[in-house]
């Protein structure tokens, strides 16, 4: 049955897979070589390692957020989330005094509630994501607020936190900081569960035609919120290493995160349709948000221009990506 | 203000070049740190020195003043003035900047550190009782009065409500604050905010917007309502729209910090420090209380930004 | 002869791997019905899509009365007389069937102002003309298959094209509608007009075509009169065999009640449905259009919400309140829109089959690959799915092939009772043959199945019992020696027309 | 050929319609009633005028965008958009000096430009809708501060601007400023390009299946950047509306508000999957956005927790106008 032009047709869905990783990793590296060439400056491990550093947050909010695009739905409660959950990790630790390894699970299970909300309204309730998950912004926002007092609550008399959740740097010569390797560990972690596990599979098929998933005896109420729920373990993570970089719980921000989140998701390939998408793109995406502001402040572009900069980038890189895969088709 | 020199591109550190300066502020958007960066700018050049000038988008925006902050170490700078969202979130960049010798100039409010050699600000608490002892002069130290601020959780906005707060607590018992609300500094949520607070109050004396902003919002909604004259308003910052109102009569007068004094200063001191000049701890760059009377004194004039 | 409409000739078109059409020629000549048939995936639909300007070929011709055309888009193939019913719906859900019938052509008021009343009206017109039960105010997506298909039907005879292509027009119509269409066709069909009708129901082709193209493998094989051909003959030009059209031997005696329903009613159509499935036995559920087989089978699967009713199996009284329950108790439903409700089209082949199966390939929730690719490969061959591989986009599938592997999924689980609904919808005869072998071959090993289907010639052959449906309700029971289309149609018929009568019965709560 | 069971099929049509109008209205009418028992000082006709006041420039946005989300997309770019229209306008008026009503037009028409430029990316070049007026939203927003200056340009020196087109009471008694009765000729304006016309069709056609339509012989791209166009003239508007109602351009702000004005038209019933809305909803919409806070505010209840206040009533009526939908379905 299976022809040579048949094997070579396989072969070239492989290559195509491939090249659109290729293709926003190109991106990423035109933008490197592109500012390294412009600015000494830029191509310096401290710099590099400023960069990295500062996409952890982004990064781990997008973690989450690919799973739940990948299901075709949206999330919009990541930055406000997390600002709540780093408020929750500051309370766990400082107001009630737990230990260390406990705070910060329970900072991690605040998130995976906040996953689970939105899981229980867009799942069961159905409410459409973009809606749920836009009542839970506001939410965490106002509640971030509220339980902190809208005061900072600080760490600082947490010993080791901040060293071993952000600034701690393991490997002796590398400035390569611990939140850089928590990013890591929690990407393989999210590319395991995308690609080798039951839950990954289902939430490819959720994203890719639920009522036919739900017909083929896939309980997708039950897995949807699986999924909602693990995403906000990864928006609880972040809440966690931003608390222990700041050394604080900052009650007023994370608005606007999530359409940085977004964005390096989709920058990475993922499509919005849901379906399909990788947590490899998204951290391509993620790292291609933080060189831009990065490199353009480096080579002295003045801020108010910075956004446009941005923009145009996003812009360009979807539409390479675009492009590409219109070829592909026709 | 678009054609900064590029502070990347000339080799900063090179002995005989011209020194480099990073600055990192709470903000860029908003009038106030323009007139900050603009004090700063000609500084920079009176002392023949190179600056950078950046800041979050928002003031609730920490962790990106952190980014920025780790930034500015790594271009290599000779000195580093910052304006801190929070003192314990950027205590790590501060340890970095010790331990490399790059001396540290706080600007705008107060690091809560020793490390900074000097502090060139404005003291918000004590601006803002200024505020507070003007309005309650105006309503005859009786009556209801209520805030539009800017920030719940900045510390300008926090400092700058509790001042005002304070004050009439201990000097005017019998003025009542009957509401706070915060519209982020935007005028369109400002104006909103204090239209619904003033018709809700109708008796309402006297009104205290905390930053330009805010101090507009307030303006616009006794415009809108139609009640000028009856409501007593005073403000913080200057900005066109706030010195009209002051010379038209619809606010009594506002605080006026000097943000181009605070980015002058700030400039100044550094090129001290990276000279090894010792250096006063803290600069108050000071606030006058300025209304339709002396408006045009050269000397307030001189801290008004249009 | 009349007129040469249309000729095509030396038309070839390659996807990726795939080499769909391969110097392809065909006519059409005014005032006929031409038959194009072929196995699923022969290349039939992209020869349409290539006159529909949607695909463009890698080379041939056109030759549209006595002018060679190169045609770039729907808009063009309409000036030049053409309109096509695709093989897939496009319709707009959210627009009236008026509105549907004539977007893009809306009559105006004044300039860009819409004639609301116009455009109604010149609606209740054309379907006057046209004899098709349909009203112009309703939304399309309130209405069933059938109907959505008469929309469209509609919508192709509004442009008074010269040339009328539909691409398997039947296959969600019952008899008496496919009746209906032949009649709007013959009506159609002049001097000046002439149709090509691809369809897999080989006993309509005498009925309404005058000559049939047959293409195998996307290449031309041969074209017959109607009038001379046998389908014996037709058929095996497709397939390049002949088939035996032998009904199987029926296992004498009934096993135990494996699934009983007793009582079951939805708010919105059934009524106190009673049915008893045996091991072993192929039950056919036949009724007219919209008669309530497919909800039934959905309320069974725990699809949609019931109102009242029980279910037992083996004995047992079971609740099911979603089809993961139901698959766990051993119960597979195969929907009868596979596009919408069976596949992941955008995802590869084996991770399709392999979908209601993931708990066998996983061990604490790893997933063996290895396994489901080598399954996914077993039952490509085992259902002879035209594909290049199971990496392939199952969107590029022919449809037919699309739905064996709607099927192969469900025999990878391997569920005691199998729903299939209109399973051989879509699917050329060599292919139904294959099904049919199968489901006997499940029976025979056990296994229950209740086949749905509106083609009478296929349950008559296939069922050990047929239970008929008509309005909701369960209107008689036929044993295999006792059925035949007639008694069939009785049955399906009894009580009130069910055709018009279905819709407001649900608005009245 | 209608036998009467069609007709009544129709009629109850009609009558689901009204109902999903009726449903977001009822909640508004709840939130009324409610705050005016909770406070007499709520139901003043001053009070209200407030409201209606406070939703014009949301109001405005939130049209545009109901069109955008019919054709099924989305828009982030209006609250930047808008201020970026905000300072061409003031440009146009102050720097170049032109006659008021042609300043204002051409603020419209900027509008206009940057739906046009939507509208290539979305329809020409195929790039998703969030991320092209995600990057839409940067872009504008950098623009607006590079253009400025940073600085806000005052038009107090055009005569008559902000008394036409903002703080006006046209109807001598009547509180109702010009801002609001803007709003509602462009809410009529919008109703009826949705019902009446040509490009209403399309627009509901495309939403609900847009390779359908553009087999139908619709050209499909051009009406979409059409569609996209026509909501920039009300993002333009809204710019012009805003500038004149603080008598000057502030170039910071607009961030956030495209979420309020896509919250509006959800509550208002406008589907996110495009194919179904209308504009009568989508003012309810921004009614209950409005009422809400200016409520909670006048009731006593503190800022933090209104946002927590309005992420629940978002649910609440998204959920009744489920439920209510899920109903009429079986
Ligand atoms: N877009 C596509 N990409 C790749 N292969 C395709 C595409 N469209 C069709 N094919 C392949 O071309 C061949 C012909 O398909 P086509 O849809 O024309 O078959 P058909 O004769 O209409 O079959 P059916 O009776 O099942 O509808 C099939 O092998 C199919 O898989
Ligand atoms: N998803 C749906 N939404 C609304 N109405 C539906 C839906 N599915 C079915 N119906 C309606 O329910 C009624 C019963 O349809 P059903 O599909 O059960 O009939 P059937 O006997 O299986 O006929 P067939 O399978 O030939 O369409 C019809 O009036 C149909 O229009
Ligand atoms: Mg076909
Ligand atoms: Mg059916």
């Amino acid at each position: 049955m299976s022809s040579p032009a048949l094997t070579s047709k396989v072969k070239s869905n492989w290559w195509k897979a491939s090249l659109q990783q290729l293709l926003a990793f190109a991106s990423l590296i035109i933008l490197v070589i592109f500012f390294s060439v412009a600015s000494p400056k830029f191509y310096q491990p401290t710099n590099l390692s400023n960069i990295l550093f500062s996409i952890v947050v982004t990064g781990l909010l997008a973690i989450g957020v690919t799973l739940v695009i990948i299901t075709g739905g949206i999330d919009l409660s990541v930055g406000t989330g997390m600002t709540l959950c780093s408020v929750m990790t500051a309370v766990f630790l400082v107001n009630l005094g737990l230990p260390m390894v406990l705070g910060v699970i329970c900072g991690i299970l605040f998130g995976a509630l906040i996953g689970l909300i939105n899981g229980i309204f867009v799942s069961l309730l159905k409410i459409p994501p973009f809606i749920a998950t836009l009542a839970m912004m506001l939410v965490a926002a106002g509640l971030s607020l509220v339980i902190s007092g809208t005061k900072p609550i600080y760490t600082t008399g947490v010993p080791g936190f901040q060293q071993i959740f952000a600034q701690g740097k393991p490997i002796p010569g590398l400035v390569i900081p611990n939140a850089v390797l928590i990013l890591l560990i929690a990407a393989v972690v999210a590319g395991v569960i995308l690609a080798k596990t039951v839950l990954g599979r289902y939430t490819y098929s959720i994203g890719s035609n639920e009522e036919a998933t739900a017909l083929s005896g896939v309980n997708v109420i039950k897995w949807k919120v699986i999924i909602y729920t693990v995403a906000g373990c990864f928006t609880g993570l972040a809440g966690v290493v931003a608390t222990a970089r700041l050394n604080s719980a900052q009650p007023a921000g994370g608005m606007g995160l999530e359409l940085q989140a977004i964005a390096a998701v989709v920058i990475g390939g993922t499509s919005l349709q849901g379906g399909k998408g990788s947590i490899i793109g998204t951290m391509i995406g993620a790292l291609i948000m933080g060189v831009l502001p990065n490199g353009l402040s480096t080579i002295g572009v003045p801020q108010e221009w910075q956004n446009v900069a941005v923009g145009i980038v996003i812009l360009l890189a979807v539409f390479l990506d675009m492009l590409r895969r219109r070829k592909s088709v026709s | 203000a678009c054609d900064t020199p590029s502070a990347g591109s000339s080799g900063a550190a090179s002995p005989g070049g011209k020194s480099f300066i990073a600055i990192v502020s709470k903000g860029f958007q908003h009038q106030f740190w323009q007139s900050v960066k603009q004090g700063a700018e000609k500084a920079a050049k009176e002392f023949n020195v190179d600056i950078s000038f950046e800041g979050p988008d928002k003031e609730t925006n920490v962790q990106q003043q952190v980014d920025q902050l780790n930034q500015a170490m790594a271009k290599s700078p000779q000195a580093l003035a910052i304006a801190a969202l929070d003192s314990k979130a950027v205590e790590g960049v501060l340890q970095d900047a010790k331990s490399k010798n790059i001396p540290v100039i706080a600007f705008d409010s107060g690091v809560d550190s020793d490390i900074p050699l000097a502090t060139a600000s404005t003291d918000n608490k004590a601006a803002a009782a200024e505020a507070a002892k003007h309005l309650a002069q105006l309503i005859g130290n009786e009556g209801k009065v209520a805030i539009i601020g800017h920030s719940q959780t900045a510390t300008s906005g926090t400092d700058r409500r509790d001042g005002f707060v304070d004050w009439l607590k201990t000097n005017a018992p019998k003025v009542t604050i009957v509401d706070i609300q915060y519209g982020d500094g935007d005028q369109l949520k400002s104006t909103d905010l204090a239209k619904t607070i003033l018709t809700a109050n109708p008796d309402l004396k006297g009104m205290y917007g905390t930053n330009e902003g805010s101090a507009i919002g307030v303006v616009n909604a006794v415009q809108e309502l139609g009640i000028s004259g009856k409501l007593k308003v005073v403000g913080f910052d200057s900005g066109k729209a706030q010195i009209d109102a002051i010379k038209s009569g619809l606010m009594a007068g506002a605080i006026t910090q000097n943000p181009v004094g605070i980015g002058y200063e700030t400039v100044k001191a550094a090129v001290a420090a990276i000279k090894g000049e010792k250096l006063e701890k803290v600069i108050d760059t000071g606030f006058y209380w300025y209304d339709k009377s002396n408006i045009d004194d050269p000397k307030i004039a001189a801290n008004l930004y249009q | 002869m009349s007129a040469e409409l249309l000729s095509i000739s030396g038309m070839s078109k390659s996807f990726p791997g795939v080499k769909a059409l391969s110097k392809m020629h065909l006519d059409l000549y005014g005032g006929e019905v031409l038959a194009l048939v072929g196995e699923n995936g022969a290349g039939k639909s992209t020869l349409m899509k290539l006159l529909s300007g949607i695909y463009t070929p890698d080379e041939g011709e056109i030759v549209v009365a006595g002018q060679a055309v190169a045609i770039s888009g729907t808009k063009q193939a309409q000036e030049l007389g053409i309109s096509i019913i695709h093989q897939e719906f496009n319709l707009m859900p959210d627009l009236t069937v008026a509105q549907n019938i004539f977007i893009g052509r809306e009559p105006r008021a004044a300039g860009v102002f819409l004639s609301e009343r116009e455009l109604n009206r010149a609606t209740a017109e054309l379907l006057e003309q046209t004899g098709i039960a349909l009203n112009p105010k309703q939304l399309v997506g309130e209405l069933s298959v059938a109907k959505q298909q008469m929309v469209e039907i509609a919508k192709a005879l509004s442009f008074k094209s010269k040339i009328l292509i539909m691409d398997e027009p039947t296959a969600a119509l019952n008899d008496a509608e496919v009746a209906a269409l032949h009649e709007l066709i013959r009506r159609f069909v002049t001097e000046q007009t002439g149709v090509i009708y691809i369809s897999h129901r080989m006993d309509e082709l005498k009925e309404i075509s005058q000559r049939i193209t047959v293409i195998r493998d996307g290449e031309y094989v041969d074209t017959l009169n109607t009038s001379e051909a046998t389908m014996p003959q037709v058929i095996s030009l497709m397939v390049g065999r002949t088939l035996s059209d032998q009904r199987p031997e029926l296992p004498a005696s009934r096993g135990p009640v494996v699934l009983k329903v007793s009582g079951l009613s939805t708010k919105a159509l059934l009524k106190n449905v009673d049915l008893e499935l045996h091991r072993g036995e192929i039950l056919g559920l036949a009724g007219l259009m919209g008669a309530g087989r497919t909800e039934l089978a959905r309320a069974i699967v725990g699809a949609d919400p019931i109102s009242a009713g029980q279910l037992e199996i083996d004995g047992t009284a079971v609740s099911i309140s979603n089809p993961a329950v139901a698959a766990k108790l051993g119960i597979g439903y195969l929907s009868e829109d596979r596009k919408h409700l069976g596949l992941m089209l955008e995802r590869d082949v084996k991770e399709n089959i392999a979908l209601t199966s993931l708990q066998k390939f996983s061990t604490l929730g790893f997933l063996n690959d290895a396994a489901i690719e080598a399954k996914g490969r077993e039952y490509i061959e085992k259902l002879r799915i035209k594909t290049p591989s199971g990496d392939q986009i199952t969107k590029n599938l022919s449809g037919g092939n699309q739905q064996k592997v709607v099927i192969a999924k469900w025999l990878l689980r391997d569920c005691e009772v199998l729903i299939f609904d209109e399973p051989t919808r879509g699917i050329d005869v060599g292919a139904k043959e294959e099904i049919y072998a199968l489901l006997n071959q499940l029976a025979e090993t056990g296994k229950s199945i209740i086949m749905i289907s509106s083609e009478l010639p296929e349950v008559l052959r296939m069922s050990h019992r047929i239970l008929v449906m008509a309005q909701g309700r369960i209107s008689g029971e036929l044993s295999a020696a006792e059925a035949d289309q007639e008694r069939i149609m009785q049955l399906a018929t009894a009580g009130a027309q069910p055709k018009m009568t279905n819709q407001p019965q649900k608005d009245v709560q």
